[in-house]
């Protein structure tokens, strides 16, 4: 049986002024049906980007200019535009990050959902109203019908980025993209969604795409990570897996440099140096400038390697030893 | 260390409102009824922050932290009660007592972009201060500034730069040395790091937890984030809809709330997790401070809630030594 | 066949009694028909009038036609100029009353249906000419009785209720005896006046006629390039090479109307905006007010500025009209004028404002800069301050200006009226030198037009007349420029014999032989 | 709504009654009209009788009391000129200038919405660039340039259009209008063009902006996430959130468009009201430019209401009120 | 790990720091990089040099009456002076004024007065703009209510009546142009400091202590400048065209001293009559003038607006 989603060696790029901006640069991933996969990285490593790229939104200066994105056995990137079409929002979905922005502020709820169902089903407005009501009532949101008729500024944060997790959820969708959906949120309110998703995948087995920067609030809902940085995947494996056993120093880092509450007031492990701009971009492994363990051997860029079962990592110098063993600051 | 606290809050209130223009207490003389809407940003609280310790003030989104920290910081008068420095209220001052008690206490936003005048090189926004409050003289500026970004991990090459030229993390050190270069003894920290990536995050801690001992400074640290909050601080003050309703030492708090609020937010604090978790969260939307709840603002999303929340105000009372905490189940226990 | 002609201004109202303007008058003789006219060169000529003749000094008779009717049916009687000249005082909110030319009449009555009789208080020679604007109402469609009886200050008796000028706007009500009925106006756009097929002087040529008011010159041409109108008054004069060349006739006349510049010659009042060398007025010497005229070139200006159309002018009117003496035009001699500066102790000239409007006349504002340049020649500093009309009129008249530039049309057609204005002492309340700011005074002209003014004897007037512009001219008390031209541009089926009083009548308009 | 009412209503009163003082004063101190309007053989007598007629002999305070007083039971005075009510000369003229404006408004909006947001659409493209340079055109010549130059080319030139007036009118709904009949639009092109022109490349260049920045956001984005057709979202989604700043401009602009028509009017010799106010300051009619000028206000006070109307149909979010510390 | 805090300085020349260059040329870099707009600069650099040297390149002062004759009035392009025997290249007007000279002095005029006006209407609104925002309150609605009541009156109504009113002269135009755009400006003004007044720069300039007046002009207004910039660039255009419609409707500037709008006004009415260079060629100096200050505006606007910077 073919995967759900086969991504081999994407290629992202952005003209701008300056250069040219290689936001994504020879990502290969893949996903199951009804897997959900935590995308983690910090900003600007082009996680966004990965995303509109499955959805064939990259704007223009920006163009998928190389790569293939197999959906269900079908290469999107070739399909171009009129394949896409069909698939946006009927078998992909996508949740964008700022659920202050998502929604159109001129438009009402109703019109807003009505026009999605009627986007890929030929039914009657009043069915598709049916349905919209349906999709508010799966996300929790108290007297749909009411709210149907609101606009989305009379909403609060979180319950229009469950108005947009409502509208993802239409056409039960085979993939969903979730692009940071929860950060511009309260932490209660982040849980509240995270539950609601976590029970809706697992009722309707959509696969998901969970794009966030906090490898911390995916660990507990992914089934497998990929942490990308600049542009790359520099790491992936079960969220078990990678959690307790970073093999990339930057992912290392990374977990380390939260604050666990174990070594409260003294200094944190840190990462030093900043993300790279995609402008200039240093040769060979592109952590390598940031990286303690660093050396000759990273000039050429490291490929992915399968390092163990599932794991893949890119890296010359991986860490071998579980987190704990490690974990006390020099 | 004195037994005077730095910075005593007094019983303070802040109250935002509306009022009517001319034009609609006219309409309500036609029987319009539109009411002046006041929000209740910051509700009576009390609290000191003694010298040399690091103060963490958590809570929701508009809950009035940052209402707080700036009434702290003297960017505005509270509404009611009293702020003092050093037993000191700053309303009963001279001028120049007044305005070097306000260099005493600065403040580091959260937006490092926004809080940087992007019309201005970094050594004017550092030493503009210091010179015009004669804390040096014209000629050392240059050296002072310097010196000051080096302090804070900077390259002293920078400071002819300006806001845009520089990483998120460097903004943020740049908003620290403009408020070290006045040479403070408080720092409100409202949500310093919030805007910053993980890696980035961890350097700017411990920037702070390194200045802290070097100046002897005392922090105001605000955040959303309890996981950094009590990273960082002695003690953390919790607060709902403008109200204190939990306050404790750090470890103390984050391993037996009280409050049943602290009790959800420590709940979510986000862990690394081998394995899928069950993620279930308090119900119901933060509501809003134009119309808060009736009695405790939080009976509406509170799993113990009974009748008396629904009327009554719960006060902040002593629950264990050195523990406050609002909350009727405290009575009934 | 339909006529449509271009005008540049439009009537304020169509009571011939509201408004004593020059636009109102030309349309309305076309509908009204007053009782004497005057022809293309303002010499009288009888009209509703048959003949006149001074019984008396004071006592005037007038033979009516009999065989006229009014647009209604009703005909034309002593009656109705009764009601006319009644009306005259009791017309409302008129911004200028025709009163006027009627102030002198004392007596009014009507021998029978066709014979009447005015008398005057004064010696009134140009009571005949006075009343050229006063076309005749119908006294029926007014309202009017059948035996009004005249008294002067409008307290006629037997008026009825005298309607006012809005209520004009009705064709039952604007009954006049004109070749054409009044039929709409539609205000701003067009007024529409159709053929009235009784008219006593054969039937007129056009079936309907309609004047359109457009104001800008630009669009004025073009209307008639583009054929929407046939014919246009005042075609800008630049433009009239193009409009012949495009196959339209013009025709053109001299006019009555003088431009002139005025100097202030208050010996006693501080002179406005002029600086000399020694501190006093220039103007009040008579050898600089010469130089001023010796140093303008006419021909350069009638020629270039003008584009031919003007005419230098050595008097106040074109010879030969009434009270002319063929006076030369002042040479261009400006090495004369520099002497003559010299003479009167402004060697190095002095700084002089030139006050002008430029929306008044034609080409006002070139005028007066070309005047400037030319006075710079002999040393004279001109600031050139041209305004729109409404401005300088009033400046002008409170003595803002120490040098200006204006116009005077002779609507009489004869020397009394400029020297009347123009050149006789202020004095308002004799209707003497009301045009007079800048003070120009010499008791024998005044005493000269005085007497004029009561004589009935043309050949004795002229040369009355004649004297006191010699008198005036000699001093430099005004100094004239040119006679305007009037131009006229009209399909080439058209055919119009240009107009003195610069009036467009439309009667006048004929199909070409 | 009703405070919006009433706000908006006290705004009106104070513009109307600032522009009444100022006019009033600043007509009173141009000149006299009687230097204008009467017949300069006039005697004194004659000039004092039409002095006291006009009611100019009383000071200035006496006069603009009674002016006030008068105006406060709806008489805005007689024409000086016409010796009629001044505001029935202003409605007389009013049709042909708000007919030419309205068409110029319809023609703007109508040619410039859709050609700015296609220019915002494809900014780049050559179609892009050309509406984007025609409308710096548009812009940048001097309205009676235009006007001229059309004249030049249509009437002259071509000989296809008249060059000025107002043709055939008939009735429509109480007032002359002339769209209705073929000579009447044949003389209502070329200046409703004229004044179109400089609005249009303002709505063109505005819309491009808007549509370019609308583009950007998020929601436009997730609307074609959703799987919309293009068309969809760019009639629905963009142009209903760029209508708002148009709406907002076209407020604004229509008023100054009744004003611009004084130029057009001029140039085009369109008998509005436009060109009674130029010939109303030439003859110092001081109660017709008083009037005129109050009635502009209050057209652009209307027009400004009916656009707040709009807006707020267009856009949920006003009426929201904002805090204040 | 003592060190930790400082080694992570990045080299000078560092990833982020891709250039090290004021906002000045920063902006002056991407200004540079549409060849429209340069083209455009360019071609206004060039008439304002033309502006303001015309009394040393101008073969002729045009407003000098006493060196022109009417003699030469209404010349074709090319030829030449019946007197001096000068060649006027663009012919002359009715008054004998070379076209050439006449159209510097004339762009002198229109460019001296729409850029005096517009220093003075953005001091004066500038002033009154920032001090609104930065009080607010009682004083930012007052401020406000009375720019939105000077807002809803066409520019071009209070400009004729006020001119009307004042009778011609270059410096009330100024006066009249400087009432009706103030507004403008301190509107502009306003709405951007009100949203930087939030910013938190200005709170932290205000927690050290530094005085209002420091704030006001030294933080916040430098801030608000970009839309300032970008209003004036339309302003300056609007102005130019207004001064010449004002002069096209007979008030405006003095007739000797023609400036370019009344320079076409002059020559509107000879443009039936064939003599077309009298309003043609001042109309396309003026267009000229207008489209390289729009093309230039167009390209701050694009430049100073972040949000469509890529
Ligand atoms: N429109 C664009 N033009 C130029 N570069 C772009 C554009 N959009 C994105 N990029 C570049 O692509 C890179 C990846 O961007 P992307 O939005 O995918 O980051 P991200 O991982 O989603 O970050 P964040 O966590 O901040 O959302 C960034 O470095 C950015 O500079
Ligand atoms: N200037 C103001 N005018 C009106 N209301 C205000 C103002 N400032 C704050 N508020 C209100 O006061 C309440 C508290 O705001 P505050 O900014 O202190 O919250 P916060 O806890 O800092 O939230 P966040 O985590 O989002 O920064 C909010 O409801 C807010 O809307
Ligand atoms: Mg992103
Ligand atoms: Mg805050
Ligand atoms: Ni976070």
């Amino acid at each position: 049986m073919t995967k759900l989603l086969e991504i081999h060696d994407l290629q992202t790029q952005f003209h701008t002024r300056d250069g040219i901006a290689k936001a994504v640069d020879g990502l290969s991933l893949s996903l199951d049906r009804g897997e959900i996969l935590g995308l983690v990285g910090e900003s600007g490593s082009g996680k966004s980007v990965t995303g509109f790229s499955i959805l064939g939104l990259v704007d223009p200066p920006g163009r998928v200019a190389g790569g293939r994105i197999l959906f269900d056995g079908e290469d999107l990137v070739a399909g171009g535009e009129k394949a896409m079409k069909k698939l946006r929002g009927k078998r992909i979905a996508m949740i964008f990050q700022d659920p202050m922005m998502t929604l159109n502020p001129v438009l009402r709820i109703d019109t807003q959902m009505v026009e999605t169902v009627q986007a890929h089903a030929d039914v009657s407005r009043k069915a598709a109203l049916a349905r919209a009501r349906d999709a508010l009532v799966r996300v929790g949101i108290s007297s749909p019908d009411e709210r149907l008729q609101a606009y989305p500024h009379q909403f609060s944060g979180g319950m229009r980025q469950r108005v947009a997790i409502a509208i993802a959820l239409l056409h039960e969708p085979d993939l969903i993209i979730a692009d940071e959906p929860t950060t511009a949120l309260d932490v209660t309110i982040q849980a509240q969604i995270l539950s609601e998703m976590q029970a809706l995948c697992a009722q309707s087995g959509t696969a998901l795409i969970w794009i966030t920067h906090d490898l911390a609030v995916v660990s507990g809902l992914a089934d497998r990570l990929a942490v990308m940085y600049a542009g790359r995947i520099i790491e992936e494996g079960t969220t078990a897996g990678i959690i307790s056993k970073p093999m990339h120093p930057y992912t290392k880092g990374l977990i380390e440099s939260v604050p666990q509450g174990k070594e409260h007031g003294t200094l944190l492990r840190q990462i030093k140096g900043m993300t790279p701009s995609l402008l200039k971009l240093p040769e060979g492994c592109k952590f390598a400038p940031r990286c303690p363990r660093a050396d000759a051997a990273c000039k050429p860029e490291p490929p992915l390697e399968e390092r163990e079962t599932g794991r893949r990592v890119r890296c010359v110098h991986p860490h071998t030893e579980p987190l704990a063993e490690e974990a006390a600051p020099t | 260390m004195t037994d005077t606290p730095v910075i005593e809050i007094d019983d303070v209130s802040k109250r935002f409102t509306r009022h009517l223009d001319i034009a609609e207490r006219t309409a309500n003389r036609l029987g319009a009824g539109i009411k002046e809407q006041t929000v209740h940003a910051v509700d009576g609280v009390r609290l000191n922050i003694r010298g040399g310790e690091v103060m963490g003030l958590v809570g929701e989104s508009g809950c009035g932290k940052s209402t707080l920290g700036r009434m702290v910081a003297g960017l505005s008068e509270p509404s009611d009660g009293r702020i003092l420095y050093r037993g000191q209220d700053r309303s009963a001052m001279s001028r120049a007592e007044a305005r070097n008690a306000a260099l005493k206490v600065q403040m580091v936003f959260q937006d490092p972009m926004s809080s940087l005048n992007p019309r201005l090189r970094v050594r004017d926004i550092v030493g503009e201060a210091p010179q015009v409050h004669g804390i040096v003289g014209r000629r050392e500026v240059a050296a002072y500034v310097e010196d000051i970004l080096e302090q804070v991990g900077l390259d002293p090459s920078t400071a002819k730069r300006y806001p845009h030229q520089f990483s998120g993390g460097q903004r943020a050190r740049v908003g620290i040395a403009r408020a070290l270069a006045v040479k403070p003894d408080f720092i409100v920290c409202d949500e310093s790091v919030a805007a910053l990536d993980v890696s980035i995050q961890a350097q700017v801690l411990n920037l702070f937890v390194r200045l802290r001992e070097e100046f002897e400074l005392t922090y105001l640290f605000i955040s959303h984030d309890l996981g950094v909050v009590e990273h960082i601080s002695d003690r953390i003050a919790v607060m709902y809809l403008g109200r204190l309703v939990e306050l404790g030492a750090a470890e103390d708090l984050l391993k037996q709330p009280n409050h049943p609020y602290t009790e959800a937010l420590v709940a979510e604090i986000p862990t690394f997790e081998t394995e899928k978790r069950i993620y279930s969260a308090i119900k119901g939307e933060i509501p809003s401070p134009l119309n808060p709840p009736s009695g405790c603002h939080f009976h509406p999303r509170c799993p113990h809630a009974h009748e008396r929340c629904r009327k009554e105000v719960p006060v902040l009372k002593e629950v264990a030594p050195g523990r406050l905490s609002a909350c009727h189940l405290n009575d009934e226990a | 066949q339909d006529l449509s002609v271009g005008l540049k201004s439009e009537a304020t109202s169509i009571d011939p009694q509201y408004h004593s303007l020059s636009t109102n008058n030309q349309v309305l003789q076309t509908i009204f028909e007053p009782l004497t006219s005057q022809n293309a060169v303002q010499e009288l000529e009888p009209l509703l009038a048959t003949s006149w003749e001074a019984t008396d000094d004071t006592t005037w008779r007038f033979e009516l036609r009999d065989d006229v009717t009014f647009h209604d049916g009703t005909p034309f009687t002593a009656n109705d100029v009764i009601y006319t000249f009644c009306r005259v005082p009791m017309v409302q909110n008129s911004p200028s009353s025709f009163t006027l030319y009627m102030s002198s009449i004392t007596s009014m009555t009507a021998e029978d249906d066709h014979t009447l009789i005015m008398e005057t208080a004064e010696p009134n020679p140009l009571l005949p000419t006075d009343i050229v604007v006063l076309p005749i109402l119908s006294a029926k469609a007014l309202g009017g009785g059948d035996d009004i009886t005249f008294a002067p200050n409008g307290e006629c008796e037997g008026m009825g209720d005298v309607p006012q000028s809005p209520a004009f706007n009705d064709p039952e009500i604007a009954v006049g005896t004109g070749p054409y009925t009044f039929e709409s106006w539609n205000r701003g756009n067009s007024l529409t006046l159709a053929r009235y097929d009784d008219y006593w002087d054969g039937t007129p040529d056009w079936e309907t006629v309609t004047l359109r008011p457009i104001t800008s010159d630009g669009p004025r041409v073009a209307s008639l390039l583009a054929g929407d109108v046939d014919m246009i008054e005042n075609p800008p004069i630049q433009d009239v090479p193009r409009i012949e060349g495009e196959g339209f006739k013009v025709v053109s006349s001299l006019s009555n109307r003088i431009i002139y510049l005025h100097m202030f010659q208050d010996p006693e009042a501080e002179a406005p905006g002029i600086s000399s060398p020694n501190g006093e007025n220039p103007l009040l010497d008579p050898r600089v007010r010469e130089a001023i005229s010796l140093s303008i070139n006419r021909e350069a200006i009638a020629e270039r500025i003008m584009g031919g159309y003007a005419e230098p002018a050595g008097e106040l009117l074109p010879p030969p009209m009434f009270g002319t003496s063929g006076r030369d035009v002042d040479p261009y001699d400006p090495e004369r004028a520099k002497e003559l500066l010299a003479e009167a102790g402004y060697e190095d000239g002095f700084t002089v404002t030139l006050g002008a409007p430029n929306d008044r006349y034609i080409n006002d504002e070139q005028i007066a800069q070309a005047i400037a340049q030319m006075l710079a020649q002999i040393g004279v500093t001109v600031n050139v301050d041209a305004m729109t009309a409404s401005q300088f009129f009033s400046r002008r008249n409170n003595q803002d200006f120490p040098l200006w530039l204006a116009g005077w049309g002779a609507a009489s057609g004869e020397m009394s009226s400029p020297l009347r204005s123009l050149v006789a002492s202020w004095n308002p309340e004799a209707g003497l030198g009301t045009t007079n700011p800048g003070r120009y005074s010499n008791s024998e002209v005044d005493g000269l037009i005085v007497e004029a003014m009561a004589t009935l004897d043309d050949a004795e007037r002229e040369s009355l007349l004649q004297e006191a512009e010699t008198i005036a001219l000699d001093e430099y008390g005004i100094i004239p420029l040119h006679y305007e031209v009037t131009v006229w541009a009209m399909a080439p089926e058209l055919s119009y014999e240009p107009r003195r009083d610069q009036y467009t009548l439309v009667s006048e308009i004929k199909p070409a032989e | 709504m009703i405070v919006y009412l009433i706000r908006r209503f006290g705004q009106s009163v104070l513009s109307i009654a600032a522009m009444a003082v100022l006019v009033f004063l600043g007509v009173y101190a141009i000149g006299n009209p009687i230097d204008v309007l009467i017949n300069p053989e006039a005697t004194q007598a004659e000039i004092a009788a039409t002095t006291a007629r006009l009611g100019l002999d009383r000071p200035l305070y006496e006069q603009f009391g009674i002016f006030v007083w008068n105006a406060l039971h709806g008489d805005l005075g007689n024409s000086f000129v016409y010796g009629r009510p001044a505001v029935d000369i202003i409605l007389d003229r009013l049709p042909a200038t708000m007919e030419l404006a309205f068409v110029a408004l319809i023609l703007s909006v109508g040619l410039g919405v859709p050609l700015g947001v296609w220019a915002g659409l494809r900014p780049d493209s050559i179609a892009g660039r050309t509406i984007m340079g025609g409308s710096i055109l548009g812009f940048s010549l001097p309205n009676f340039w235009q006007g001229m130059l059309l004249i030049l080319i249509f009437a002259v030139l071509l000989g296809w259009l008249p060059a000025g007036g107002r043709g055939e009118t008939t009735e429509f709904l109480g007032m002359r209008v002339s769209f209705l009949t073929l000579d009447g639009l044949s003389h209502l092109i070329l200046p409703a063009i004229n004044l179109a022109l400089f609005k249009m490349s303002l709505i063109i260049r505005l819309a491009r902006a808007n549509t370019r920045e609308v583009c950007l956001q998020d929601y436009v984005k997730f609307a074609r996430a959703k799987g919309l057709s293009g068309r969809r979202v760019v009639l629905v989604h963009i142009l209903k959130n760029i209508m708002i700043p148009v709406v907002t401009i076209i407020g604004l602009e229509l008023g100054s468009m009744v004003a611009f028509a004084i130029v057009t009017e001029t140039v085009f010799a369109w008998p509005g009201m436009g060109k009674l106010l130029i010939d109303s300051i030439n003859l110092l009619d001081r109660p017709v430019i008083v009037a005129y000028l109050m009635l502009t206000v209050l057209i652009i006070v209307t027009i400004n209401f009916v656009v707040d109307v709009i807006y707020s149909l267009l856009d949920p979010r006003i009426g929201l009120s904002e805090m204040k510390g | 790990m003592t060190d930790a805090a400082t080694d992570d300085i990045p080299a000078p020349d560092g990833p982020v720091a891709v250039k090290i260059d004021s906002p000045a040329k920063r902006f002056a870099r991407e200004f540079a990089s549409d060849p429209i707009a340069v083209v455009g600069l360019i071609l206004f650099v060039l008439i304002a040099l033309i502006a303001i040297f015309a009394p040393l390149i101008a073969p002729q002062d045009p407003y000098d009456l006493a060196q022109l004759s009417i003699m030469d009035g209404g010349l074709q392009p090319g030829e030449s002076s019946f007197g001096t025997g000068m060649t006027f290249w663009l012919g002359t007007d009715t008054q004998g004024r070379d076209m050439v000279s006449a159209i510097m002095y004339g762009l002198r005029i229109s460019l001296f007065v729409a850029a005096v006006s517009l220093g003075l209407a953005i001091t004066i609104g500038t002033v009154i703009g920032v001090t609104a925002a930065y009080f607010g309150g009682k004083i930012d609605s007052f401020i406000m209510r009375i720019v939105d009541l000077q807002l809803s009156f066409p520019a071009i109504l209070i400009a004729l009546i006020l001119l009307a009113l004042l009778g011609r002269g270059v410096d009330k135009v100024i006066l009249a142009l400087v009432i009706v755009q103030w507004a403008y400006y301190a509107r502009t003004v306003r709405s951007s400091a009100i949203v930087e007044r939030r910013k938190d720069y200005i709170d932290a300039a205000r927690s050290l202590a530094l005085s209002d007046r420091r704030i006001m002009f030294r933080h916040l207004l430098p801030n608000c400048v970009p839309p300032l910039i970008v209003v004036a660039t339309v302003q300056i255009a609007q102005a130019i065209a207004l001064e010449a419609t004002l002069s096209f409707l007979g008030v405006g500037v003095p007739i000797t001293e023609p400036s370019l709008g009344l320079l076409i006004a002059n020559g509107y009415d000879y443009l039936l009559s064939g003599r077309y260079w009298i309003s043609i060629f001042p109309g396309i100096a003026l267009v000229l003038t207008i489209i390289a200050i729009n093309l230039v505006g167009d390209r701050v606007r694009d430049v100073l607006n972040p949000r469509l910077d890529t």
